[in-house]
């Protein structure tokens, strides 16, 4: 019962912070929402007791990614002047949400094909660390291992992209 | 005759024209490779003609196994229904590198890869083979056309280029849908027109694959209403180019129907016939008449081709002994007349600069060799018994006649066409008082009359021996009509029970 | 017997041969320096003369064989062979070509002299011999072909040395053109020729396609068929032959000089048309229908061309016209299925046209090239040769006893009569009396009164011995040859037509004297009657008349020619021109241009698609995304 | 239930695409990107909870990965912009059209 | 050891990329040697690939990767091209940068990072393997793409291509979501037999291929997902381009076909959606090249075209007996053209690509036969005229086609295939039939030109020796 009324709470949270997002002119602002959204996840993670993502929710998104999209935000220090002036938005909301409404019929129709089983009670070791952390690396060490491959990538790109070029090329 | 005759004729002149690319010669070195190696053909050529024994079978076969996945084989043969085009593709080219002497090299080097790739054409008998050399043999041409042509070539040349190209990538979708029916019936894969003339093409979509057969070639022959690439291309290609257009690449399009359409579309060819004929004796009579309102000698020899096309696909189409052999012998009578017809006109060109009808005049009396040359070759191409002309339009029309009276009353009807405009252009260009550019017209020289002389008896020749080449392609003759008549009956006796389970099967 | 075979195909190979010979001497040296015209003479006579000597030989030896079996056939080689069509390179002598033969060549042999002198001359001298030469070999294969398709060879070949002498003086366009016009009309007559000739094939051809298997298997023949190729055939000989509708080419055909009228437009191959029907007299018997068609086609020519021949003023259009209608009777005679009759019409013919086209090559030769007949007169004194002539081949034209004209034309009128075409024998009567006029309206103005001209008519005079003794020559074949066919009414018993019996198929009618005595009547009083009326209005010298209403129509040839020329000369070229700068690029072409014009246009819309904002190209993907989600919701549930 | 989570992973994954298409502001089409994973995310988590396997859970965190090595490419990106031109208006860099 | 071995060009290349990224940490080695280095170790993989050989038996890595690595013949088709398509990329980019003088050391890195990327694709048994490889493969291409960080439209072109490439990455996570929903397990074998034992939300299962799909239909510029080609082609450096059409698509299409042939069910399903996207992609893809001006973007959308094609290649793969032998020939055939001519570009383009126009390349015959001659046999190649590989492939596409009886999509490749003669045609004569107005000269190492003669001859070889097959 109570469960229900946190789930509604967060997912009206994370839905509004959502619309925020979308709507806010400054991307600041947009931001500072999507931290709610975030937030609101991580406390919906945590009602499908799924412990370790809600921590690595809070820390990962909530606090990693999206600080240092603020940071970047701040550090280019965004004049409302440097932000372009978005005329036709709202037609183009209207016209997304005309183009949505197939999509999300459908994603709709399909998950409504489910069993609508009742959530039931799951072992208390569901979704802890030591639990997942065996799944990790036993079932899924590939991924696990090219995932350093990928931030490998994505560091070298930074540094191509982004990074002080020493002089001569 | 060795082993691998037909392979060395069709390579040894794409090896030598890729050669003559690639190597730093000059265009007289060059000339004289390609006038070499064009004689080394002519040579073989001839020895094959000899040789070649007159019965209905295949001769010279080679055969290598290729994509063995799709049953795709390197397999070639000569038998008496591309004898004679095989002959036009052989023997009337030294007469290019002999008349036209100032060439670049490049300009050799595609004259001998056309050779190649057209011989390669009409000696593959499996169809996947025909088809790469069908369309490797586009592409020099393309290049003459678009390199040493006219002022209009380019439109000229990307107008022939697209079309003959649509048209030959309509007929890669049909030849691949029978290859798979074949697969479908006898269970293993085979391009091989020998296997493929045993299927049993039954559905909604063979129409569709014979017409897209049909119209690859009827592009290439040109058959009406697909011939408008012709005039213009024929008008902007340097005179060599369009001699080998007209001379022997035209023929390859009516041999294709021949030795391909026929045997794997019987049924529907025997359905078809009154119409494709129609459209033949319509091509005939459109052309001809639009001949006659030609300022320019090219031009109006590119629509008398392309009537003398049409009768030739009549004598197809009426498919019986006489009217097929008929245009068998035809096209290479056909070659020989209007290609020498050609090439006179490049002659003319060169001497007098213009190609415009009524810049000549009294030729008859400056160049009395060149104008009995011209003459001969001019009533070789309006039927004149005696010439080699005449044979082959007497067997069309006879067939015809068997065919259906109207067809041949049609298609006799090219006797009258075919004189009018000619002699009109005869009296404009050789008679009457001499214009200012050809005042001095010049005689053809020595070389050049030594050049022609072979072809002109020939053309004489033919036409007054012509068994020595009928009793060559006539068995082939023979034996083709008794397969697709014979095999026609079957097949309608088998439609007529058709297994709806095939019916369906095809999509 | 197989040597005398042999020379039958030798027969032809002799002209040929010095056509060839004369021929490549003028192409090579015309250029460089002229050749004596002796030679060309000497090389150009011979070929004719040998060809004479063979057909007398081999006329010989027929004569010496029993009457049923007079042929001899030669085959040299198989020309080609195509599943049952069979056919040789092979060459017939039987009574019906050996006596075609025979005055082809002699006639030919005499006018290749004559030209010697008419020519002498003229810069293409070497070329003229070598075209007739040509032309007498072309004419003797047509002859001696021994099956309908060596006949075309023959056939087309004197049609193309017509239209080669037609344009000798290929320098004016006018000859030019009437060249184009004859080969033109030719090939008309051609195509009904071949598919006359193809029909037969599929009828009755396919064992063996010469004249003897033909007639043996004639009697296979559907009517429809059989009637069909028999007026397919006939179109043929329209065309050869200048009967109507295919008559105009003829007249036009005077271009050419005299000889060449003479020997082809007047003696041989004009009558080549006849000589076919009389070959398939096995077939128009078979058809009398197709026969009477034929007479009826022959007769009104000749009417026709009689009618014509009244108004004209040019010397030899006179004669061309005369000739036409001589055509038409003969085909009168063939059609009414009196063969005979009608190659021995041809027979004499060949003389009395010959002689007069000759003679009046004198008098143009004379009069410096003047051929109008308003422009001459008197000139009996100054060529008394040529005058006398022509009055013989005159007198035979126009039917007087007892010159050959009067026997062989009498011969076919009475066929006409006897075999009940009444219609035709009264017309034919009256032409009689046409030709009668109009001949001798000639010669009272060229020969009789005063000179036109008198600057001309001071000038002229006799040609040399080598023109007028082929006149002479002529004139007495044409006085006599009549006698050869002499009816039983005459005390003779009409050789020719029993030498010819064997190769036709014809009947003699037996019918009372009285007939016979009609018909000769109406004949005589017909030429009487004409020559009086000539006589009276042109012997003194009468001015030239002032043509008005019909005379004037006639003078103008019912303006045939104009309403050919706009029914089917003026629509062909505009249409070509229609079509070739109207009808091609904006209809047949049409379909290419469209197609790639809206090509380009469909890039250009797509191109415009591309702006280039990131944002657009999300969104273009989100409608990709909700079509494909509308497709997919169809297929859950 | 689990139904309910799907569906708001649903409405946000349709938000995200909603500020994909809508907006102009380079950061916030980013940033939309990133709800969009977030979305999914959430479906994976539902998803494990309803088949009670853990494997959702790893996952979710794989995205997490990914995302992290995404943002950091896009806001060198977004730092490259700046240099350009210092405007985060998509509309502005439309050189390559046609 | 043999699953070692098969292993073992992987990582050759790992080991290449990590050796590159060290290098270029250290800023001594020259940008040639660089270059000769990542050739060297592409060569390496390329002929141990070889070596190995293609056994027809599937290899699954159970033991230690829990089935989440498949090797078969059609991956070592696929990694054959890649490592090919690598090298070519390197030995254009040698000359390239020395024309223009942008390169840096990690180019060579990130073009070997992405080739680890798309060998990890083609081999992926598990979606999200799949997913970071692909994302792996993507982020090192954006930085291909950006590198230059002077020029604008590079900046512009990485942009696009980013922003979009993560917004078809957020649905291919969404539908390994809702996969993993339908089947509780995200790797094909798994989901084969889930599908076989009908255990499995077919509507889910449905969603989410759906949505992979979209993702996999933008990278390989499907229409309607093709926009962004033009452009980033357009602004990425040629070499770049060059290594992006061909082994992106390559690895791309390997993964699709392999997703495809999970099930027969699966594919059935998907074939009518399929047919629609391939006919619209070929045609579209037409028209979108008949209007460029610009080579690179007329390339771009002539690899829509060619999408088309392989598309038809899906539609008539069969699940059961599934070789994957046409589409590999057909991306073989396909990567030797597209390749040549870039590679020719990256030589003939001049200083700052400024040589990107039809004109541009007017008379380019009359001064470089050569180079002319190469950049023909690949157009031709393309345009699918006889004898060249093109040809051969596109023979064998509607071959499979009509066998899968889809004879209407056959004739419609066809036409498509008349269509784009066209654009093929117009450079064609921009080169050999107009007179030249410049000297082509052009400065640079010939390693360019040593590769474009080298995928020249490989061009007939493929053609003409259908080994694959």
């Amino acid at each position: 019962m109570f469960a229900e009324w946190l789930f509604i709470a967060f997912a009206l949270l994370a839905v509004l912070g959502a619309i925020g997002l979308i709507l806010f002119r400054h991307p600041m602002n947009g931001a500072m929402s999507l931290v709610v959204t975030m937030i609101s996840l991580a406390g919906l993670y945590a009602l499908l007791s799924a412990r370790l993502i809600f921590v690595l929710q809070l820390i990962v998104y909530a606090g990693a990614i999206m600080s240092l999209i603020l940071f970047i935000i701040m550090f280019l220090n965004i004049q409302n002047s440097d932000l372009p002036e978005e005329k036709g938005r709202n037609l183009y909301l209207l016209g997304g949400i005309v183009l949505l409404i197939p999509v999300a019929s459908l994603l709709i129709k399909v998950v409504k094909t489910l069993p609508g089983s009742e959530a039931t009670i799951v072992g208390s070791g569901f979704g802890g660390v030591k639990e997942v952390g065996l799944v990790l690396f036993q079932d899924w060490l590939l991924p696990f291992e090219i995932v350093s491959l990928l931030l490998l990538v994505s560091l070298v790109g930074a540094v191509v992209l982004a990074g002080k070029r020493r002089s001569g090329k | 005759m060795f082993e691998y005759a037909l392979s060395f004729m069709i390579f040894l002149p794409i090896l030598g024209g890729l050669a003559l690319l690639f190597a730093p010669v000059g265009r007289g070195a060059a000339r004289g490779i390609g006038m070499g190696i064009a004689l080394v053909v002519l040579a073989m050529g001839v020895e094959l003609f000899i040789g070649f024994a007159a019965t209905g079978e295949m001769q010279h076969v080679e055969h290598r196994p290729w994509s063995t996945a799709l049953g795709i084989s390197y397999s070639l043969g000569v038998d008496g229904i591309s004898l004679l085009v095989l002959m036009a593709g052989a023997v009337l080219f030294p007469l290019v590198y002999s008349v036209f002497t100032t060439r670049e090299k490049g300009f050799y080097a595609n004259l001998l890869l056309v050779q190649g790739a057209m011989i390669g054409a009409i000696c593959a008998t499996d169809l996947v083979l025909f088809y790469i050399f069908w369309e490797v043999m586009l592409l020099p041409v393309f290049f003459m056309i678009g390199i040493y042509g006219g002022e209009q070539r380019l439109p000229a040349t990307l107008k022939i280029t697209i079309y003959t190209i649509a048209g030959s990538l309509l007929m890669l979708a049909a030849l691949i849908y029978v290859g798979v029916t074949h697969h479908d019936q006898f269970g293993f894969w085979s391009f091989a027109i020998a296997d493929l003339s045993a299927l049993e093409l039954r559905g909604g979509f063979t129409a569709i694959a014979f017409f897209m057969f049909m119209v690859a070639f009827a592009i290439k022959i040109p058959l009406f209403p697909f011939h408008t690439w012709l005039p213009d291309a024929y008008t902007e290609a340097p005179t060599s180019t369009t001699f080998v257009l007209s001379a022997i690449m035209a023929k390859i399009g009516v041999y294709g129907v021949i030795r391909f359409v026929i045997p794997v579309f019987d049924l529907e060819f025997a359905r078809w016939a009154m119409l494709l004929s129609l459209a033949g004796v319509a091509g005939m009579i459109y052309c001809g008449l639009a001949a006659i309102a030609q300022q320019d000698i090219k031009r109006l020899l590119a629509f008398s081709s392309a009537s003398h096309m049409g009768i030739i696909a009549v004598g197809v189409f009426c498919m019986n002994v006489q009217a097929l052999t008929g245009s068998l012998f035809q096209i290479a009578a056909h070659a020989t007349s209007t290609g020498v017809l050609f090439l006179f006109v490049g002659l003319m060109e060169e001497r007098a600069q213009t190609r415009r009808i009524e810049d000549f005049g009294g030729i008859a009396y400056q160049a009395p060799i060149f104008a009995t040359f011209f003459a001969i070759a001019m009533l070789a191409s309006v039927g004149l018994p005696g010439t080699s002309g005449f044979i082959g339009e007497f067997l069309i029309i006879l067939g015809a006649v068997k065919f259906s009276m109207p067809i041949a009353i049609l298609t006799g009807t090219t006797l009258v066409i075919g004189v009018c405009y000619m002699l009109w252009m005869f009296q404009r260009v050789f008679f009457e008082q001499a214009g200012e550019r050809s005042a001095r017209f010049e005689d053809l020289k020595p070389t050049e009359a030594l050049a022609f002389l072979p072809v002109i008896l020939l053309i004489i020749g033919m036409g007054i021996f012509p068994q020595a080449f009928i009793s060559k392609i006539e068995p082939a003759a023979q034996q083709q009509v008794a397969q697709f008549q014979s095999s026609g009956q079957s097949k309608a006796a088998a439609t007529a029970q058709a297994t709806p389970s095939r019916l369906n099967h095809q999509n | 017997m197989e040597t005398t075979a042999a020379y039958i195909s030798l027969i032809p190979l002799f002209p040929l041969a010095g056509a060839l010979l004369t021929g490549l001497l003028h192409m090579f040296t015309c250029r460089s320096r002229k050749l004596p015209e002796s030679l060309y003479a000497t090389l150009g006579c011979i070929g004719p003369l040998l060809s004479l000597f063979f057909a007398l030989v081999v006329f010989v030896h027929l004569k010496g064989m029993p009457a049923e079996e007079r042929f001899l056939s030669h085959i040299p080689f198989t020309w080609f062979a195509v599943g049952d069509l069979q056919v040789d390179m092979g060459f017939l002598a039987d009574p019906l070509s050996s006596l075609m033969l025979l005055f082809v060549t002699f006639i030919g042999s005499l006018i290749h002299i004559y030209s010697i002198g008419y020519m002498a001359g003229d810069d293409n001298f070497g070329k003229f011999f070598s075209y007739l030469n040509l032309f007498l070999g072309a004419m003797l294969i047509l002859v001696l072909g021994n099956g309908p398709v060596v006949m075309f060879v023959g056939w087309e070949g004197v049609g193309l040395c017509s239209y080669l002498l037609i344009s000798f003086y290929s320098k004016d366009r006018d000859n030019v053109l009437a060249g184009n016009k004859a080969f033109i009309v030719n090939r008309i007559g051609d195509l009904g020729f071949v598919l006359g000739v193809s029909l037969l094939f599929w009828a009755i051809g396919a064992g063996g396609f010469d004249y003897l298997s033909l007639q043996a298997n004639a009697s296979g023949l559907a009517p429809a068929v059989g009637i069909a190729v028999c007026l397919l055939l006939f179109l043929g000989a329209c065309g050869k032959s200048a009967q109507i509708p295919l008559y105009v080419w003829l007249p036009d055909a005077m271009a050419g000089p005299t000889p060449v009228s003479a020997l082809i437009h007047a003696a041989t191959m004009v009558t080549a048309g006849v000589y076919m029907v009389a070959r398939f007299s096995f077939l128009y018997v078979q058809f009398p229908i197709a026969g009477s068609v034929v007479a009826w086609v022959g007769i009104l020519t000749a009417l026709l061309a009689a009618i014509f021949g009244l108004f004209q003023r040019d010397i030899k259009k006179i004669l061309a016209y005369s000739t036409v209608s001589q055509l038409g009777y003969m085909f009168a005679g063939v059609g009414v299925a009196a063969y005979s009759a009608g190659i021995f019409h041809v027979f004499t013919h060949a003389f009395f046209k010959a002689l007069l086209f000759l003679g009046a090559g004198a008098v143009i030769y004379a009069m410096h090239h003047q051929q109008d007949i308003w422009k001459m007169g008197g000139l009996k004194k100054k060529m008394p040769k040529t005058y006398w002539t022509m009055l013989v081949g005159a007198l035979a034209l126009a039917g007087c006893p007892p010159l050959s004209g009067f026997f062989s034309k009498d011969e076919i009128l009475f066929s006409a009569l006897a075999k009940g075409h009444t219609g035709i024998w009264i017309v034919g009567v009256v032409v009689a009396g046409l030709t009668a006029y109009y001949t001798f309206r000639m010669i009272f103005v060229v020969f009789h009164g005063q000179p036109r001209d008198q600057h001309a008519y001071d000038q002229a005079q006799d040609a040399p011995a080598v023109m007028t003794v082929p006149l002479i020559i002529l004139a007495v074949g044409a006085f006599f040859v009549g006698f050869l066919n002499l009816p039983g009414i005459f005390g003779g018993h009409l050789q020719v037509s029993h030498w010819l019996a064997p190769s036709l198929t014809e009947s003699h009618p037996h019918v009372g004297i009285g007939v016979e005595l009609l018909a000769i009547f109406a004949g005589v009083a017909a030429f009487a009657i004409g020559i009086y009326i000539a006589y009276r209005k042109f012997n003194e010298g009468a001015p030239e008349p002032e043509y008005q209403g019909f005379a004037r129509f006639g003078y103008h040839k019912f303006y045939v020619d104009e309403v050919y020329n706009a029914v089917f000369v003026q629509p062909y070229k505009a249409f070509g021109g229609v079509i070739s700068r109207i009808f091609e690029p904006k209809v047949v072409d049409l379909p290419v241009r469209l197609s790639a014009r809206l090509y380009r246009w469909g890039g250009n819309a797509f191109k415009a698609l591309q702006v280039g904002y990131v944002r657009v190209y999300a969104i273009y993907m989100v409608i990709g995304l909700s079509l494909m989600s509308l497709f997919l919701s169809q297929s859950i549930n | 239930m689990i139904q309910d989570y799907l569906i708001l992973s649903i409405i946000l994954f349709c938000l995200g695409i909603l500020g994909v298409v809508s907006r102009r502001n380079v950061f916030t089409v980013f940033m939309s990107i990133e709800l969009m994973l977030n979305a999914a995310n959430l479906a994976f988590l539902a998803f494990s909870r309803l088949h009670e396997s853990m494997d959702g859970h790893v996952l979710a965190m794989m995205v997490m990965a990914v995302a992290a090595a995404e943002a950091a490419l896009a806001l060198a990106v977004v730092i490259l912009l700046h240099k350009h031109k210092s405007k985060l208006d998509t509309n502005v860099f439309s050189l390559l059209r046609g | 050891m043999h699953d070692f071995l098969t292993l073992l060009p992987l990582l050759i290349v790992v080991a290449g990329a990590i050796v590159l990224m060290l290098l270029s940490a250290f800023d001594k080695t020259p940008l040639e040697r660089a270059a000769f280095v990542s050739m060297g170790f592409f060569a390496a993989a390329f002929l141990l690939q070889l070596l190995t050989g293609c056994g027809p038996e599937t290899l699954v890595f159970e033991r230690i990767f829990n089935g989440m690595l498949v090797v078969n013949n059609f991956t070592m088709i696929a990694a054959l091209i890649i490592f090919a398509c690598g090298f070519f990329t390197a030995m254009s980019s040698h000359s390239y940068f020395q024309v223009n003088r942008v390169g840096i050391l990690e180019f060579y890195a990130l073009i070997m990072f992405a080739a680890c990327g798309m060998i990890l694709l083609t081999m992926a048994g598990e979606m999200i393997t799949a997913f970071i490889a692909l994302e792996i493969m993507s982020l090192a291409i954006y930085v291909l793409v950006g590198f230059d960080r002077n020029r604008l439209t590079a900046t512009e072109a990485i942009l696009k291509y980013m922003l979009l490439g993560a917004f078809a990455g957020g649905f291919f996570a969404m539908g390994t979501a809702l996969i993993y929903g339908a089947a509780g397990t995200t790797s094909f074998a798994a989901l084969s037999t889930a599908i076989a034992g009908g255990t499995i939300s077919s509507p889910l299962l449905l969603g989410g291929a759906f949505l992979i799909f979209v993702a996999l239909l933008f990278k390989i510029a499907a229409f309607p997902f093709h926009a962004w080609v033009m452009d980033v082609y357009e602004g990425a450096a040629v070499p770049v381009t060059g290594f992006m059409a061909t082994a992106l698509k390559a690895a791309v299409f390997t993964l699709f076909a392999n997703i495809l042939v999970i099930h027969g069910e699966l594919h059935q399903g998907w074939v009518e959606f399929l047919f629609y996207l391939a006919v619209f992609t070929m045609f579209g893809g037409n028209l979108i090249a008949i209007g460029q001006n610009n080579l690179k973007r007329m390339l771009a959308a002539s690899g829509i075209v060619h999408t088309g094609y392989l598309l038809i290649g899906l539609v008539a793969i069969s699940a059961e007996s599934f070789t994957g032998a046409v589409i590999g020939y057909y991306l073989a055939a396909y990567a030797a053209g597209t390749l040549g001519i870039f590679a020719a570009l990256s030589y003939l383009g001049g200083e700052g690509e400024k040589r990107t126009n039809f004109d541009d390349f007017r008379g380019l015959a009359r001064v470089r036969p050569y180079s002319a001659a190469a950049i023909t046999i690949f157009l031709l190649s393309m345009a699918g005229i006889p004898p060249t590989a093109g040809f051969m492939g596109k023979f064998y596409i509607i071959t499979s086609a009509i066998n899968a009886g889809q004879i209407a999509l056959a004739v419609l490749a066809v036409v498509s295939s008349i269509f784009s003669m066209w654009y093929y045609l117009r450079l064609i004569i921009a080169m050999y039939f107009h007179q030249a107005e410049e000297s082509f000269t052009t400065a640079g190492s010939p390693w360019a030109g040593a590769g474009t003669l080298a995928l020249a001859i490989s061009v007939f070889a493929i053609g003409l020796y259908p080994i694959i097959i």
